[in-house]
C-alpha cells in the first residue's frame, strides 16, 4: 500500500454554531497509512473538527473526502461503516455492560442478523455471534486486557478503561481511527505503552491514524505530520521539527500554554 | 350570524381559551426550563387548585358571598396551597431523581400525576361538583357577538397574572437566578447561588399559577371534577411546545395560538367536532418534528 | 440505570436472598420447570373466576414484554403503546365481523398492519429527545383512538360485536379454560422471544442507544434505525395480543385503549422492573391481581396502587426484580 | 429455605383466590348483581345496588321465594367492558340462579356471551343501547325501554314543538353515539333537516366553539344524547352564547346534577326518561322504604333496579324451580308484570313491551312531568 495517496482530505470546512466561527475554512489531509496530529491550544476548534468528521457536527461548508468518497452530511453511524472509527476525549462507555459487551458494539456495524434469526436461532446467527465473540476478543488481546472481558466497565480502572475504547473501535474494523486525547489522565509508563500501541496498530493492522493531543512530547515522537491550529484556522503544518521552530506556532500556541500552567 | 360575527365571536372564544393554556403552560415551561423535566402532575395541579378554591368558597361565602370578593379571596388561598404542594411535590418525589436517568424522573412524574389525579377521586368519590357563584350571564353584547363580564374578568387577570410573572423574572435577582439556573445549575451553584431554593420557587410559582387558572376554570365552567386536569395539562404542553419548551413568552403566545387554532379548527367545513383533537394533536407532532424548538425556543447545541 | 442498581437501599433482603439462589442455572431450571407445572394444571383446580382473572394476567403478561422492548429494552418512553393493542383487536374485528375471515388469517394482517403503524408512528418521531417521544406517542395513541370512535368501518364509538371465536384443529375456543391456555402459550412464546432478542445483536444494539446514543451512533449503531426496529417488534407484540383479546371479548369499542390503558401497561413494566423478564412478569401480575384483591376498598384501590408505584419508583428505581450484579 | 417461602407465597397467592371465588350457601337462592361500585358511574351503579338490597330484604320477609331466602352477591363492572367481563365470570362461577343489573350499555356487552354460554336468567335493569338486543342469546331480558322508544318520544316533542332544523350532538361513546345516530336517522327519514351533529370530547370544559358553530347553523332545536357532567356544561355554554331555542336532553342527563352544573341555564330544558321515583304515583311506598333504609333519596334508576328484582323473583315463583331455562321460559312469558315503573310484558326480542318513556321539564332547579 502506497503511502502517498490520501486516505483522508479535508478541503475549505467551514462550521459556525449560531453565528460564532469554530471552524473557519481549514484544509488537510491525512496520508494513507501515516500517523497524523491536530494540536492546537485549548478551543481552537481540535474536538469540533473531529465532530465534522464523523459526523456529529454539520458543516456549513466545504469538503470531506474519505477512502476517495464524499462523506459530508453522512449520519456518524453511516461514516463509521466506511470505515472511520473514534474515541471520545471524556470516555464513553457503556458502563453498566461488560468489557466483552462494550467492544462488541463495534461489531455491529460488521454484522447483520435481524430480529427473526435472533428469535430462531438459526445457524447463520450462531455462527455469526461466534465470528464476533472471536473478532472482539482478539481486539482485546491485541490492546492487552483480555483477562478482564467479563468485568463491568465502570470497575475497571481508568487506564483499562481507555484501553476497552480502543478495542471497541477496533472492532469497527477501521481504516482511519481517530483518537481524541488518547494520553489524558495517563501515567508517565502508560503513555509508553500507548505509543508502542498507537505504532503497533498502524504497523500490524495497517489501520491510518488521526489524533488529537496537548502532550507535546508524545505528538513530537509519533506524529509523522502535524497540522497546528488556531481559531478554526490552520496556522502550520509539517514535521515535528518543523512544528517546533515555527515562530507562528511558538508565538499563538506555546506562548499561551505557558501562561495557562502558571 | 354572519360569517363575520361567526369570525368574531371565534376570536373571543379563542382568546378566552388560550388565556387557560397559556397559563397552565406557564407552569409547564418554567418547570421544563429550569431542570429540564417534563411535569406530568402539572394538569393535576391545575385540577386541585379547582377543588381547592371550591373548597375554600364554600368556607368563605358566608363572609364574603359567593361573588368577585369570595372568589379573589378563595383563589389566593388556593394559589398559596397549590404553590406550596407543588413545592412538596419537589422536594418529596422530583429532588431525589434529578440525577437519574430521564426515564426514572418522567415516570416518576407520571406516578405523581395518578396519585394526585386518584387522591381526588377518592376523596370525591369520582363525582362531578358543580361550582356555584352568583355571577350571571350579563356582557357585552355587539351585533351578534357576545362576550360576558365573567369573560372579561377572566382573561384579565390572566394577563394581569402573566403581566406580573413576566417582571419578576425579568426585574428581580430571583427571576435572573432562575434564568441561569436553566443554563447552567453547577456554575450557579459555585457562584453561590442557592439553587435548590430557586428550583422550589420556580415549582412555587408555576404550581401557583396552575392553581389560579384551576379555580378560573371552576367559577367559569361551573363544574370540576377529578380528571378535568387531564386534557388541558395535554393542551398546555401543546401549547408550550408550539411557543417554544423554556421559553416564558414563548408559553404566553402558544397558549393563544393553540386557543385560537382550536377555536377556528372548529369552523374548518366538512371536518366534524369529532375530529378537533386529531388536528390539535397533529399540529403539536407536526412541529415537533419539523420545529421541535418551537416559535420562540433558541436551538441547543448538544457538547460533545 | 447505572448509578441506581448499585445502590442497595431499600432492596428487600427476601428479595436478594432470593435473587442470589436463582443465580445458578440449575436452580433457575427447577423454579422454571415449577412454575410451568404449575401454571399448567392450576386450571384444573379453578373457577371460572380465577381463570378469567389470570387469563388476564398473562394477556397482560404479553402486553408488558411488548412494552418492554420499547422502554425497557431501547429506553424510550411510550405512552401510546394501546394504540398497536388497538390495531390488532380492530384488524381481527374488522376482518372477523365484517368480512367474515377466519381468525387465524387474520393474525398476519395484524401483525403487518401493526408493524406499518409502528413504522408510520415512530418513523418520523424516534429522532426526537424522549421526553417529547413521550408526549407525541401519547398524541399518537389518542388520535388511534379517535379514528376508531369516529370511523363507520371500526364501528364508531359503539365499536365491534358478535366476533367470532377461533376453532382450533376443530376444538371452538369459548371457555374461560380455553382461553386460559391460549394466553399461557402466548406469554411463554413471548417470554421466548423477548429472551433471544434479548441476548442478540440487535438486544445489544438497543442497549448501547439506551445508556450512550452518541457513543452507539459512534460505533456504527444506527441509532434511529434501532429505535424504530424496537418500536416495530413491541407493535408486532401488541398487535397479536390484541387479535386475541378481540377474539376472547368478542366484543371490543374504544373505551378499552385510552391512555389509561398505556399507563396502565407502562406501570406494569416499570413495577416489576424494566428490562427484566421475571420482573416484567411479576409486573404483570400485581397489575391484573391487585385491583381483583383489593376489590373491597373500592374507590381507594386506585390510590394505594398509585402510591404504591410511586414508592417503589422512588426507593427501588431498578423495579422489584433485582438488577443482575457481577 | 427460600424455595419453601417462595412456594408458600405461591400458595397463599392460590389460597387468596380460591377463598374470594368460592363463598356459596346451600339451600338458599342466590342472586347475582352486576353494577358498577367504582369507577366513574359509580353513584348510579350503587343507587341500583341499594334498590335490589331493599327488593331482597322485601321479598325475604315475605318469606322468600320458592320457600328459599335470597341472598346476593355484587360483580362490580366499573362501568368498563374488561373488568365486566371478570365481574361476571366470577358472578357465573359463584353458582349464581340468576343476575340483575346491568347499568352502562358498553360494559354490559360482552357480558351478554358470558351468561349466555352459562345460560343464566339476566335481567337488565337500566342498560337500553340496540347493540344489546343483536347480542342477545335469549336469556337476557331488557326491562328499560330501548333508544328506538326514546327516539320516538323525542322526535314527537320536537315535531310538537314545531322544530324543523335540529342539532344533535353526542358525546363519542357507545351508548350516546347509538341515540345520536337513531334520532338523525328518524328526523332525517321524516324529511326534517338535521343542521348540526357534533361530539363533545368527555372531560373537556370549553365547548364555546362548538356552541358558535352549532349557534352559526340556526336549529331550532338541539338534543344532548349524553350523560350529566358534560351536558350541564354545554347547556349553560349554549344558553350564554345567546341561544334561545328548544333544548332537550336524553335519560343519561336525567339527573338533578344536570341542574346543579347548569344552573339557571338549564331552565325549560326538556329531558327524557324512564320512569323514575319523583313522577310515580305508585313508588311513594318505594321512595319511604328506601329513604328509611339509605338515609337518601332515590336516584333515577332505582326504581328499574327495584322492578328488575322483583320480576326475576316473580318469574322464578312462576317457573317453580330455580332451572334456568325454566326461569327464562318464565321471563318470556311475562304478562304485565306490576311493576312500580309501570307495567312489564317483553317482545319477541325480550326488549320491552311498549315505551316507558316520560317527558321532563325543569322548573325551579327541579326536574318536573311536563305535560
Amino acid at each position: 500500500m502506497s503511502t502517498n495517496t490520501s486516505l483522508l482530505q479535508v478541503k475549505d470546512l467551514v462550521l459556525s454554531f449560531s453565528g460564532l466561527h469554530v471552524i473557519q475554512g481549514l484544509s488537510f489531509s491525512v496520508a494513507q497509512g501515516s500517523i497524523a496530529s491536530l494540536i492546537g491550544p485549548n478551543g481552537a476548534g481540535k474536538t469540533s473538527i473531529f465532530n465534522c468528521l464523523t459526523g456529529f457536527y454539520r458543516p456549513d461548508s466545504g469538503k470531506i473526502v474519505f477512502n476517495d468518497r464524499s462523506i459530508m452530511r453522512l449520519k456518524p453511524h453511516r461514516i463509521t461503516r466506511r470505515g472511520m472509527a473514534r474515541t471520545f476525549q471524556n470516555l464513553r462507555l457503556f458502563k453498566s455492560m461488560t468489557v466483552l459487551e462494550n467492544v462488541m458494539s463495534g461489531m455491529h456495524c460488521r454484522s447483520s442478523a435481524g430480529a427473526l434469526s435472533a428469535i430462531l436461532h438459526t445457524p447463520g446467527q450462531r455462527k455469526e455471534e461466534r465470528e464476533i465473540r472471536e473478532f472482539c476478543e482478539q481486539c482485546l488481546e491485541f490492546v492487552g486486557i483480555q483477562d478482564k472481558t467479563d468485568w463491568i466497565a465502570s470497575n475497571l480502572p481508568y487506564g483499562d478503561q481507555r484501553r476497552v475504547e480502543w478495542a471497541r473501535a477496533l472492532a469497527t474494523k477501521p481504516r482511519l481511527l481517530l483518537l481524541d486525547e488518547p494520553a489524558a489522565g495517563l501515567n508517565h509508563t502508560e503513555k509508553k505503552e500507548l505509543i508502542r500501541l498507537i505504532r503497533r496498530i498502524r504497523d500490524e493492522l495497517g489501520i491510518t491514524i488521526l489524533l488529537i493531543e496537548h502532550d507535546m512530547g508524545l505528538v513530537m515522537q509519533i506524529s509523522e505530520k502535524i497540522t497546528v491550529i488556531d481559531y478554526g484556522q490552520k496556522i502550520a503544518e509539517g514535521q515535528a521539527e518543523d512544528i517546533q521552530n515555527d515562530p507562528r506556532v511558538i508565538e499563538a500556541y506555546l506562548g499561551r500554554e505557558d501562561e495557562e500552567e502558571e | 350570524m354572519s360569517s363575520l360575527d361567526i369570525f368574531f365571536q371565534q376570536l373571543a372564544n379563542g382568546l378566552i381559551l388560550g388565556s387557560f393554556y397559556a397559563l397552565v403552560a406557564l407552569g409547564y415551561t418554567m418547570v421544563y426550563g429550569i431542570i429540564k423535566l417534563l411535569n406530568f402532575a402539572h394538569g393535576d395541579l391545575y385540577m386541585c387548585g379547582a377543588f381547592v378554591g371550591f373548597l375554600f368558597l364554600s368556607l368563605v361565602s358566608g363572609l364574603l358571598g359567593e361573588s368577585w370578593t369570595g372568589i379573589l379571596c378563595s383563589m389566593v388561598l388556593s394559589m398559596l396551597t397549590i404553590g406550596l404542594l407543588g413545592v412538596l411535590i419537589q422536594r418529596v418525589a422530583y429532588r431525589p431523581m434529578l440525577s437519574a436517568p430521564r426515564l426514572s424522573i418522567l415516570i416518576t412524574a407520571l406516578a405523581v400525576s395518578m396519585v394526585l389525579s386518584n387522591g381526588v377521586m377518592a376523596l370525591t368519590d369520582g363525582d362531578y361538583e358543580a361550582f356555584n357563584t352568583d355571577l350571571g350571564f350579563e356582557g357585552l353584547e355587539m351585533g351578534n357577538v357576545f362576550i360576558t363580564y365573567t369573560q372579561i374578568v377572566l382573561v384579565v387577570s390572566a394577563a394581569l397574572l402573566m403581566l406580573t410573572l413576566f417582571f419578576f423574572i425579568n426585574r428581580t435577582m430571583y427571576g435572573k437566578a432562575m434564568r441561569a439556573i436553566a443554563i447552567d445549575q453547577d456554575a450557579c451553584r459555585l457562584m453561590g447561588i442557592n439553587v435548590n431554593r430557586v428550583i422550589a420557587l420556580t415549582f412555587f410559582i408555576g404550581s401557583a399559577l396552575a392553581g389560579a387558572a384551576g379555580v378560573m376554570a371552576g367559577v367559569y365552567y361551573g363544574s370540576i371534577h377529578f380528571f378535568m386536569g387531564f386534557v388541558i395539562g395535554l393542551k398546555a404542553f401543546t401549547a408550550a411546545v408550539i411557543g417554544g419548551i423554556g421559553s416564558i413568552r414563548g408559553a404566553m403566545l402558544g397558549g393563544l395560538a393553540l386557543g385560537l387554532l382550536e377555536a377556528f379548527g372548529t369552523q374548518i367545513p366538512f371536518v366534524g367536532s369529532e375530529w378537533k383533537d386529531v388536528f390539535s394533536f397533529g399540529i403539536l407532532i407536526l412541529l415537533l418534528v419539523f420545529k421541535p424548538t418551537g416559535l420562540l425556543g433558541k436551538t441547543e447545541i448538544e457538547r460533545m | 440505570m447505572a448509578e441506581q442498581t448499585q445502590s442497595p437501599r431499600g432492596s428487600k433482603p427476601i428479595v436478594q436472598s432470593v435473587a442470589r439462589w436463582l443465580a445458578p442455572q440449575r436452580n433457575r431450571i427447577i423454579v422454571l420447570a415449577v412454575l410451568a407445572v404449575v401454571a399448567m394444571v392450576l386450571p384444573l383446580a379453578a373457577n371460572n373466576y380465577m381463570l378469567e382473572v389470570l387469563s388476564n394476567a398473562w394477556f397482560y403478561v404479553v402486553l408488558c414484554l411488548g412494552l418492554n422492548i420499547v422502554v425497557g429494552y431501547a429506553g424510550l418512553l411510550d405512552l401510546g403503546y394501546a394504540a398497536f393493542f388497538a390495531v390488532g383487536a380492530y384488524t381481527t374485528g374488522i376482518l372477523t365481523s365484517q368480512f367474515g375471515v377466519n381468525f387465524w388469517l387474520t393474525i398476519p394482517v395484524a401483525v403487518v398492519c401493526s408493524m406499518a403503524a409502528g413504522i408510520i408512528i415512530g418513523g418520523p418521531t424516534l429522532r426526537l429527545r424522549s421526553d417529547y417521544l413521550a408526549i407525541v406517542t401519547l398524541g399518537f395513541g389518542e388520535i388511534v383512538r379517535i379514528c376508531a370512535r369516529n370511523l363507520e368501518i371500526t364501528g364508531g364509538a359503539g365499536g365491534l360485536i358478535g366476533i367470532e371465536r377461533p376453532h382450533l384443529f376443530g376444538l371452538h375456543l369459548n371457555q374461560a379454560i380455553h382461553f386460559y391456555y391460549v394466553f399461557l402459550a402466548l406469554a411463554v412464546l413471548a417470554c421466548f422471544c423477548s429472551y433471544r432478542l434479548q441476548h442478540s445483536r440487535l438486544g445489544r444494539a438497543w442497549q448501547y442507544v439506551r445508556e450512550d446514543e452518541d457513543a452507539a451512533e459512534a460505533m456504527g449503531i444506527n441509532r434511529v434505525g434501532a429505535k424504530l426496529y424496537a418500536y416495530v417488534i413491541g407493535a408486532v407484540f401488541g398487535g397479536v395480543a390484541g387479535c386475541f383479546f378481540a377474539a376472547k371479548m368478542t366484543a371490543i369499542s374504544p373505551e378499552t385503549f385510552m391512555f389509561q390503558q398505556s399507563v396502565l401497561i407502562l406501570v406494569g413494566v416499570v413495577l416489576g422492573g424494566m428490562g427484566k423478564i421475571p420482573g416484567v412478569i411479576i409486573g404483570a401480575f400485581a397489575l391484573v391481581l391487585f385491583p381483583e384483591v383489593f376489590r373491597e376498598i373500592g374507590s381507594m384501590r386506585m390510590l394505594v396502587f398509585a402510591v404504591v408505584m410511586l414508592v417503589i419508583i422512588l426507593y427501588r428505581p431498578e423495579g422489584i426484580w433485582p438488577a443482575k450484579r457481577s | 429455605m427460600k424455595k419453601r417461602i417462595l412456594t408458600a407465597a405461591l400458595g397463599s397467592a392460590l389460597a387468596g383466590l380460591l377463598f374470594l371465588g368460592q363463598s356459596a350457601w346451600a339451600a338458599d337462592l342466590k342472586i347475582g348483581i352486576m353494577v358498577p361500585t367504582t369507577g366513574s358511574e359509580a353513584t348510579a351503579g350503587k343507587d341500583m345496588e341499594n334498590a335490589i338490597l331493599l327488593a331482597v330484604d322485601e321479598i325475604n320477609q315475605a318469606g322468600g321465594v320458592l320457600g328459599m331466602q335470597v341472598t346476593t352477591m355484587t360483580g362490580d363492572d366499573a362501568c368498563d367492558p374488561q373488568q365486566a367481563t371478570a365481574a361476571a365470570s366470577k358472578l357465573v362461577s359463584s353458582d349464581v340462579t340468576a343476575i340483575v343489573g346491568g347499568y352502562c350499555s358498553g360494559a354490559t356487552l360482552p357480558t351478554l356471551k358470558i351468561y349466555g354460554d352459562a345460560g343464566l336468567p339476566f335481567a337488565i335493569a337500566a342498560a337500553n343501547s340496540t347493540k344489546l338486543i343483536d347480542a342477545n342469546q335469549g336469556n337476557a331480558f331488557l326491562v328499560n325501554s330501548t333508544g328506538y322508544d326514546q327516539v320516538n318520544t323525542a322526535v314527537e316533542l320536537f315535531a310538537a314543538k314545531g322544530a324543523k332544523r335540529l342539532a344533535v350532538i353526542h358525546q363519542g361513546d357507545g351508548y350516546s353515539e347509538d341515540l345520536a345516530k337513531l334520532t338523525r336517522e328518524k328526523w332525517a327519514g321524516d324529511g326534517k333537516e338535521v343542521v348540526a351533529y357534533e361530539v363533545v370530547n368527555k372531560g373537556e370544559q370549553d365547548h364555546s366553539s362548538l356552541v358558535t358553530r352549532i349557534k352559526s347553523k340556526a336549529p331550532d332545536a338541539i338534543f344532548w344524547t349524553a350523560y350529566y357532567a358534560d351536558g350541564g356544561l354545554v347547556i349553560k355554554q349554549l344558553r350564554r352564547s345567546g341561544y334561545r331555542g328548544l333544548i332537550a336532553v336524553g335519560d343519561g342527563s336525567n339527573s338533578p346534577k344536570l341542574l346543579e352544573i347548569g344552573g339557571k341555564a338549564t331552565e325549560g330544558v326538556y329531558c327524557f326518561s324512564n320512569p323514575s321515583v319523583d313522577y310515580l304515583p305508585t313508588a311513594k311506598a318505594f321512595t319511604d322504604a328506601y329513604k328509611n333504609k339509605y338515609n337518601q333519596a332515590p336516584d333515577a334508576y332505582s326504581t328499574l333496579a327495584y322492578d328488575s328484582m322483583m320480576l326475576m323473583a316473580d318469574a322464578i315463583t312462576r317457573a317453580g324451580s330455580t332451572e334456568k331455562a325454566a326461569v327464562i321460559k318464565a321471563l318470556s312469558e311475562t304478562k304485565d308484570f306490576k311493576g312500580i315503573s309501570g307495567p312489564v310484558s317483553f317482545t319477541e326480542q325480550n326488549t320491552l313491551g311498549h315505551s316507558n318513556f316520560v317527558v321532563l321539564i325543569a322548573k325551579g332547579g327541579k326536574w318536573v312531568l311536563a305535560e
